[in-house]
């Protein structure tokens, strides 16, 4: 396995609270390989987008990112980047899409030139060039007559095609690394299933890793070829998609699994998970899935699982997997 | 006159009790209370010294208090701060300083020693109690004159806005037509037009202010009638008036406390304008600014009779202000709702 | 876009007639032209010498409807106060000044220079210096400039527009002698030292009022999704100020432009009478003092005018700059 | 990069403004050397037609413009008639019917100034000689009714003047059309007035139905002026020309070169101007040969000027200055070669009656004349509580509210004791006015008050009829906060008896709407003389003006028979010993009715820098620029001097801006990520 494209070690996100600050992702350590698609999947708060954020040195305001975190990428880390550089990996080196494509483009610019802008910030072509290299890119990410919509304005473009161009705008250099912050969310399941799709055959075609975070496992189930799970700021459990899909070891990762309404259980009771997330300042100490855990015994309450290998390629946090494997 | 303004401060007064009960009892309003309370304390106080002084200064009877010797004086009603400051006896022969013991031109003793905290004007007469009386006229021209606006401005915009079609467009047109003219210049037209006089000021302010006040009724309205608890309530058959009456106004009554507030501080700082034009109100900071301009220049300056009235004018707006852009973020419902 | 054009001037020009309207009740219905001959003519003449003066400046005639022409006769209508005001103020014919007979429109002319002169550098100056520091602290939010820059806006806020002339000219023009007290010139290297003092006061007193609100729309801004996006795409700070957060904030700063012109026209006439300046300001000012109804109502008619097509400016700026507002 | 770009706006804002020009001189540099005067007008003229011309602001431009056949004499006092553009000041002849008539001889080579609407006669000439006709012309001017000369009256008494004026306006509304006639083909018409001969070119006859030695006054005065009729004909105000009322053409010493009543007036010195080229010495071509030792020696006037030609002054400008405080300071900074004093700044200027030390080490001079002037209260004495209707007790009311004001106090409080108390309505310097003489009911006297207000059955204020202070209402137009101040010191006066006066300022035109209905009890007034003669005094208390007859100026309603009478006699008689015992009984009946409360006569106090020189006021709003002249190079170095602009605060204030700023853009930087 050469080096891996990104590897956070220890990652600490902390905002503040009531009484200082508080973590709010708490030791998240993760690795993805070039070329590879890792999905990070958990409930909406758990942490995952401001991870994400994280990466790319884009944490809103107030949050910061506390030591002895690491964000290594291509073998330099992040965080110590002066601010020139981090520029140029930003739209560069890593891309990134986000959630919302009704709201992501500038409403009063055509969204050729907003593609032409991330071209440009990088790469000092003469605009004819430029121009030449977006209706490439457009028609790259499938936009019907690009000569045309490169001056079409935000508000006349379909929610799906302004996702397009926002991935447009994410490949423009190239990147090595794509950043897609729940890309489907917003979409109705028709177009959900294209740009999925799409993403596939991009990281397929370019070699592009892509650090998908959803909370839907269907999406999971598409394009991704590992999977980490996280709950409350923690990573719970990761693996490849058959591993995790197939045999989720950690409590929370079957139950989320469980969860997922298939047609062959039609009829059947649908399965929940009990009790509230708890938020991010209120964290018991031991595992903090143990208050919802069925199977919790006294050390979840007292002590913070560490990470049991099952698996080359899987690992569970979870003290009863370790007693399990140990035993 | 003085029986009047009595009626009007226990009526006032009455009100205010009735509405503070009221308001308490709902959660809403309690919790948006308590958090301006808690961003905002010095403004709130010191425009409740304000309003305090403002409502001593309307309480007033004749006879009764110090030995007049002055007949007049005791067959006129006197305020509270009347017969605080006893302005007919507590006056010197002309200018005097701050705190001075000589008067300020001359050097002869002064009647009242160092008891002049702001020193004495032209003619003699305190400048601290002028300045006091100054804000119960503040107070008439910001609020009365709200007052009489927000009811009008309230009937025409909603109706305008619920109603729509042939009265919406009536309204819109005379809301244009009154915004076009820039106010000052209308206000100048009514006052010269009307006479002089607090409430010929009030009336001509109210009805320059009157198009701000409808135009965002107007549009909050035209807002509220798409939602969709309106369309709900409509079809459960509930008559207009009361969809008017227990809907729209509830929703629009944070817009118009603002509106109010911001609005308090344009008229107070216009009067003073009007003043300098020689058709403000009598006994108004913006005509003790006007008297005191020139005395810049005097060799000594003479600077209390213009601090006297800039400092009460300034404190009061700004205090005013604080309030109003506290209670925007408070009870604002974008940023409420966004909040929870 | 022509449509909305032709049907916004239409919308305006009604306006116009409903300003007309008001001013006309307000004027003539209201007030009595004999006490405006004394004024002018002076208590000492005869009062024949009333009904001549009344008479040269046409205030003699009915208001509505002239009985001494038969029913028939189409002048029954046209003789009278209200189609000659109407007539005379759409045509752009003044007349003569109540108070000294001087034709209005050539004063309008020799005012127009001095006033411009001040009013359009005001706005320009206040604008661009309002939004440069705006953006300045807004670029610095939540640090200690942003919390300071609040502070001293409502501060400057809550100081009424005459104190700051009056500190003004006593500090800048009588202490420290920078520029002249008060005075204009026609010559222009001259005028810009006339003009200096009252610009330099008239920006710092509106500025308060204007940073705090233009803050305000770029932080609403900036917390927008694309900003977001536009960092992601590698752009700096400043670029995202400029190029993108600046452009689509233009949107809510013109609709409230609109707002501040009617405040230009009162700063720009305190300014002007107690700067001295001989522009419209302090030519409504003399028309105040002297009881001069028709100047008056002409400078009131001439501000609405200057309203109304400041209205329809934004809202055609308001439609180049956003084309969702453009395209419809 | 990003940070800075706010703040180098700011900076360049910044430093743009003060490089504006640091300096705070209003004038073109060019100037600096030549002979100019600079001086403001606070109130712009009305009109400059010198028939309707009657305030002192348009008196600035049409004395000098337009020159009348008499002058008052520049120094005598008290005035004196000379000769100007007549060759001498004539006597009356008596006719046998009573009448009076003058023959005025006009000196020779007086031209118009040059103008070109002289083209309608002169074809391509630019000026016309002066004919008796012009003066004609302009009386017919006076008489006409479209005209509207405010002084028409004063001159009924010419032969056939009124009936002049009926004949003209029966032609006009005859024929519509004769309107638009050119004036003087009307006038001709008309067939002038019978009173004024014009006896060839250079002689002018004027025939009085009865003796009225005041009318030669107004020979002095631009209302007897020679008009061009070329010029009110060609200034009509048509196609793009201007009004005549804005177009002076005159014969004066100085020419109208601009004319802007909002911001600036421009007069040069007319070349033409008879007085140049004079062969034999006119007296009003020449500065005074005898100066009196006092004027020297005050450097009131400079002897080296005696007997010589005027005018001296190149060019007088006329700077427009709404407000006096900053008029003031422009004066102390050397902008202004003359100046009033204001108000605030009075103690500054003048210690005990005279210049104070620091600004004679200016060089400054301080001129003090009394006006020909009153400022009083009236009475209107058609009201049931204070007027002649109420008998005896109004009278003593009157008396007692005259007795408490303080005239001194005031003129203390609001004029810096620029004044003379009034003991009567005659001013200073007028035929009749006595020194010595003290109105009783003039100088303040508490006791005595109080005892009349007792006798006039309002024991300490109280009116009987309903047990409260009695009430008075005091009207007046002036609604500025600094005359209120004015009238609550007479208010406050008035309280000590116990009176409740309540002070109703109103806009001018409700004020004279209660004039007009009578509604008034209590108002303030003031005059200034025409011309030196006690009659323009007495006139304003005389019956037949009376505000409530015929709208007249007696605003007071003061109507005795017997003061008429002794008025009707004392009007047109020379100044002897009968006229002021005549005159002596008319103040004693005034002292005792009280209609007005004399309160005082005006003293200007004319302030003028080092490089005037002769700038000795004359008083009665005559203009003297003509005796006038400055030196230059003094003035250039002394405003040089007074106005080294401060530049350190400017400096300072940059620097505070950027220290402010610097921190928060470097903790700015470090926190970013």
């Amino acid at each position: 396995m050469s080096a891996p494209l990104l590897s956070l070690q220890n990652l600490v996100l902390s905002f503040p609270a009531e009484s200082g600050r508080t973590a709010v992702v708490d030791k998240v350590s993760l690795e993805i390989a070039r070329g590879e698609t890792l999905a990070l999947v958990g409930e909406s708060g758990c942490g995952k987008s401001l991870t994400a954020l994280a990466i790319m040195r884009l944490l809103p305001k107030p949050g910061r990112i506390e030591p002895p975190s690491r964000i290594e990428f291509d073998g330099r880390n992040l965080i110590e980047l002066p601010v020139p550089e981090m520029r140029a990996i930003r739209g560069g080196a890593i891309g990134m899409i986000f959630q919302e494509p009704m709201t992501s483009l500038n409403p009063v610019t055509a969204v050729g030139r907003q593609v032409l802008e991330a071209v440009l910030l990088h790469q000092p072509l003469p605009r004819s060039a430029a121009h030449e290299r977006v209706i490439e890119l457009l028609q790259m990410v499938g936009i019907p007559d690009p000569r045309q919509r490169f001056y079409a304005y935000p508000h006349q473009l379909s929610g799906g095609l302004k996702q397009r161009v926002m991935i447009a705008m994410a490949m423009a250099m190239r990147p090595r690394l794509l950043i897609a912050d729940e890309p489907t969310t917003a979409l109705d399941a028709t177009i959900r299933a294209q740009i999925l799709e799409l993403l596939r055959q991009l990281s397929a075609t370019t070699g592009t890793a892509v650090l998908l975070i959803t909370h839907d496992f269907g999406v999971v189930n598409e394009i991704a070829d590992r999977v980490a799970v996280m709950y409350a700021g923690m990573i719970v459990e990761e693996g490849s998609r058959r591993e995790l899909l197939g045999q989720p070891r950690h409590p929370y990762a079957q139950g989320l699994i469980k969860s997922v309404p298939r047609p062959a259980a039609r009829g059947g009771k649908l399965e929940e998970i009990k009790g509230v997330v708890p938020r991010p300042g209120r964290w018991p100490p031991g595992c903090r899935f143990a208050p919802r855990c069925p199977y919790a015994f006294d050390r979840c309450e007292t002590e913070l699982p560490q990470r049991t290998a099952v698996s080359p390629t899987q690992g569970v946090w979870c003290h009863l997997v370790e007693y399990e494997v140990h035993a | 006159m003085s029986s009047l303004s009595n009626a009007v401060v226990v009526c006032l007064l009455i009100g205010a009790a009735w509405l503070l009960r009221h308001l308490w009892h709902d959660r809403y309003w309690r919790e948006s209370g308590l958090q301006l309370w808690r961003r905002r304390p010095l403004a709130l106080i010191t425009l409740a010294v304000f309003l305090g002084i403002g409502l001593m200064d309307s309480i007033g009877w004749v006879g009764g208090g110090g030995g007049e010797d002055d007949e007049v004086a005791a067959l006129r009603s006197r305020t509270l701060i009347d017969r605080l400051f006893q302005p007919e006896r507590f006056t010197e022969a002309s200018y005097s300083a701050p705190l001075a013991a000589v008067s300020f031109y001359g050097g002869q003793p002064l009647k009242y020693p160092g008891s002049h905290l702001l020193g004495t004007d032209i003619l003699g007469r305190d400048v601290v109690y002028r300045a006091l009386k100054g804000i119960r006229v503040a107070l008439l021209i910001g609020g009365f004159t709200s007052l009489i606006v927000i009811p009008i401005a309230l009937l025409f915009g909603v109706s305008a806005g619920y109603f729509g079609k042939r009265i919406d467009d009536a309204v819109f047109f005379v809301m244009t037509v009154l915004a076009s003219v820039p106010s000052l210049l209308l206000l100048i037209a009514l006052v010269m037009v009307m006479g002089r006089g607090t409430v010929q000021v009030c009336i001509a302010l109210g009805i320059t202010g009157w198009v701000h006040f409808c135009r965002i009724a107007r549009g909050e309205t035209l807002k509220l009638r798409e939602a969709e608890f309106v369309d709900a309530a409509r079809a459960l058959g509930v008559s207009d008036r009361r969809i008017i009456w227990r809907h729209i106004l509830p929703n629009i009554a944070h817009l118009i406390i603002i509106t109010f507030a911001l609005s308090f501080t344009g008229l107070v700082l216009a009067e003073t304008i009007l003043s300098y034009l020689g058709i403000g109100v009598d006994g108004s900071w913006g005509q003790m600014i006007d008297q005191a301009r020139n005395e810049l220049s005097r060799t000594p300056i003479v600077w209390w009779n213009l601090t006297g009235a800039s400092v009460g004018l300034f404190a009061l707006v700004l205090a005013v202000n604080m309030i109003a852009d506290a209670l925007r973020d408070i009870i604002d419902p974008r940023t409420r709702r966004e909040g929870q | 876009m022509a449509a909305y054009l032709i049907r916004r001037l239409g919308y305006g020009l009604m306006t116009v007639l409903g300003v007309l309207l008001l001013l006309f009740v307000l004027f003539f219905t209201v007030t009595d032209p004999d006490d405006i001959a004394r004024k002018a003519v002076g208590e000492r003449a005869r009062p024949e010498v009333y009904a001549q003066w009344k008479k040269n400046h046409g205030y003699d005639r009915p208001l509505l409807v002239n009985r001494a022409y038969a029913a028939s006769d189409r002048r029954r209508y046209t003789d009278t106060l209200l189609f000659d005001h109407y007539r005379r103020m759409l045509s752009f014919d003044f007349g003569n000044s109540d108070a000294d007979d001087s034709s209005i429109s050539r004063r309008l002319k020799e005012g127009m220079g001095p006033s411009l002169s001040l009013t359009v550098p005001l706005f320009v100056f206040g604008l661009v210096l309002g939004v440069l520091l705006a953006l300045f602290v807004a670029f610095f939010r939540e640090t200690y400039i942003d919390r300071a820059a609040l502070v001293v806006c409502m501060l400057t806020m809550s100081i009424a527009g005459l104190l700051y002339i009056i500190s003004g000219q006593y500090l800048i023009g009588m202490l420290l002698k920078w520029f002249p007290i008060s005075g204009f010139a026609f010559e222009p290297w001259l005028a810009a030292r006339f003009l200096a003092l009252p610009l330099l006061v008239g920006i710092v007193s509106g500025m308060g009022a204007d940073v705090r609100l233009y803050r305000t729309i770029f932080v609403e801004e900036i917390n927008r999704d694309y900003v977001r996006t536009a960092r992601a795409k590698g752009c700096g700070e400043a670029r995202v100020m400029l190029a993108h957060v600046l452009r689509n904030a233009l949107i809510p700063i013109l609709t409230n432009i609109v707002i501040t012109i009617p405040f230009l026209f009162t700063g720009a006439l305190l300014l002007e009478s107690f700067f001295g300046i001989p522009g419209l300001g302090s030519l409504t000012v003399e028309a105040i003092h002297g009881n001069d109804f028709s100047t008056l109502r002409t400078m009131v008619y001439l501000g609405a005018l200057l309203f109304i097509a400041g209205q329809i400016l934004t809202d055609i700026s308001y439609a180049l700059a956003d084309p969702r507002v453009r395209l419809s | 990069m990003s940070g800075a770009v706010g703040r180098r706006g700011i900076m360049i804002g910044l430093v743009v403004l003060a490089l504006a020009g640091c300096s705070n001189d209003p004038y073109p540099s060019a100037d600096g050397n030549k002979k100019i005067l600079y001086t403001s007008f606070s109130e712009a003229p009305k009109t400059l037609d010198p028939a309707v011309a009657y305030t002192t602001a348009s008196h600035l431009i049409t004395g000098n413009v337009y020159d009348t056949l008499l002058e008052y004499h520049f120094l005598k006092r008290p005035y004196q008639l000379i000769a100007a553009l007549a060759e001498r000041v004539p006597a009356p002849e008596p006719h046998a019917d009573g009448g009076v008539s003058y023959r005025f001889q006009i000196r020779d080579g007086i031209a118009f100034q040059d103008d070109p609407c002289f083209a309608l006669s002169q074809g391509a000439g630019r000026s016309r000689k002066v004919v008796a006709a012009d003066f004609a012309f302009e009386l017919a001017r006076l008489a006409d009714p479209a005209v509207n000369s405010p002084l028409a009256g004063s001159f009924a008494p010419v032969l056939g003047f009124s009936q002049f004026a009926e004949r003209l306006t029966a032609l006009r509304q005859a024929d519509a059309a004769v309107a638009n006639l050119p004036a003087n083909v009307q006038y001709a018409r008309a067939g002038g007035i019978a009173g004024v001969i014009a006896h060839g070119e250079r002689e002018l006859e004027i025939v009085l139905s009865e003796a009225k030695p005041q009318l030669l006054y107004f020979f002095a005065m631009p209302f007897t002026t020679p008009v061009p009729w070329e010029a009110v004909a060609y200034y009509d105000g048509r196609d793009g020309r201007e009004h005549f009322a804005d177009h002076p053409v005159g014969t004066g010493p100085y020419r109208l070169a601009s004319y802007d009543k909002q911001y600036r007036m421009v007069l040069e010195r007319n070349d033409a101007w008879y007085g140049r080229h004079a062969l034999d010495a006119a007296p009003g071509s020449q500065f005074p040969g005898e100066i009196d030792a006092e004027d020297i020696a005050s450097r009131a006037i400079d002897a080296g000027y005696a007997g010589r030609r005027l005018p001296f002054l190149e060019r007088i400008v006329f700077v427009r200055e709404r407000e006096d405080i900053p008029r003031f300071n422009k004066f102390l900074q050397g902008y202004y070669d003359e100046g009033h004093i204001v108000k605030e700044s009075f103690d500054a200027v003048v210690q005990n009656d005279s210049l104070s030390p620091q600004m004679a080490a200016r060089g400054m001079r301080l001129d003090k004349t009394v006006e020909p002037s009153i400022f009083y209260i009236g009475f209107n004495m058609d009201d049931p509580v204070v007027g002649a209707a109420a008998g005896e007790r109004g009278r003593k009311l009157r008396q007692a509210m005259s007795l408490v004001i303080d005239s001194k106090a005031y003129l203390e409080l609001f004029l810096n004791a620029r004044g003379v108390p009034a003991q009567s309505p005659l001013p200073p310097g007028l035929f009749g006015y006595d020194r010595d003489y003290r109105n009783p009911y003039r100088q303040p006297d508490l006791a005595r008050a109080q005892k009349l207000m007792a006798e006039a059955g309002y024991r300490n204020g109280i009116d009987p009829a309903n047990g409260a202070p009695l009430k008075l209402s005091f009207d007046t137009p002036n609604t500025t906060a600094q005359a209120l101040l004015q009238y609550q010191f007479y208010v406050a006066a008035w309280r000590q008896l116990g009176l409740d006066v309540e002070i109703n300022a109103s806009t001018y035109n409700q004020f004279q709407a209660k004039v007009r209905r009578g509604a008034y009890q209590l108002f303030t007034w003031g005059w200034i003389a025409d011309f030196p003669d006690p009659e323009n005094f007495f006139f304003l208390l005389e019956c037949s003006n009376a505000q409530s007859k015929s709208g007249g100026p007696n605003t007071a309603n003061f109507c005795q028979p017997q003061f008429d009478r002794l008025y009707q006699e004392m009007k047109s008689l020379p100044n002897d010993a009968h006229r002021a015992d005549l005159i002596r009984r008319m103040l004693a009946l005034l002292e005792a009715e009280r209609p007005w409360i004399e309160l005082f006569h005006n003293e200007e106090y004319a302030l003028s820098h080092a490089w005037v020189v002769n700038a000795k006021p004359m008083g009665l709003s005559y203009p003297t620029y003509k005796y006038m002249d400055v030196k230059p190079e003094l003035r250039a170095q002394l405003q040089a001097e007074w106005n080294v602009p401060l530049r350190w605060p400017l400096y300072l204030a940059l620097i505070l801006m950027v220290a402010v700023t610097l921190p928060a853009v470097r903790t700015f930087y470090r926190e970013r990520q």
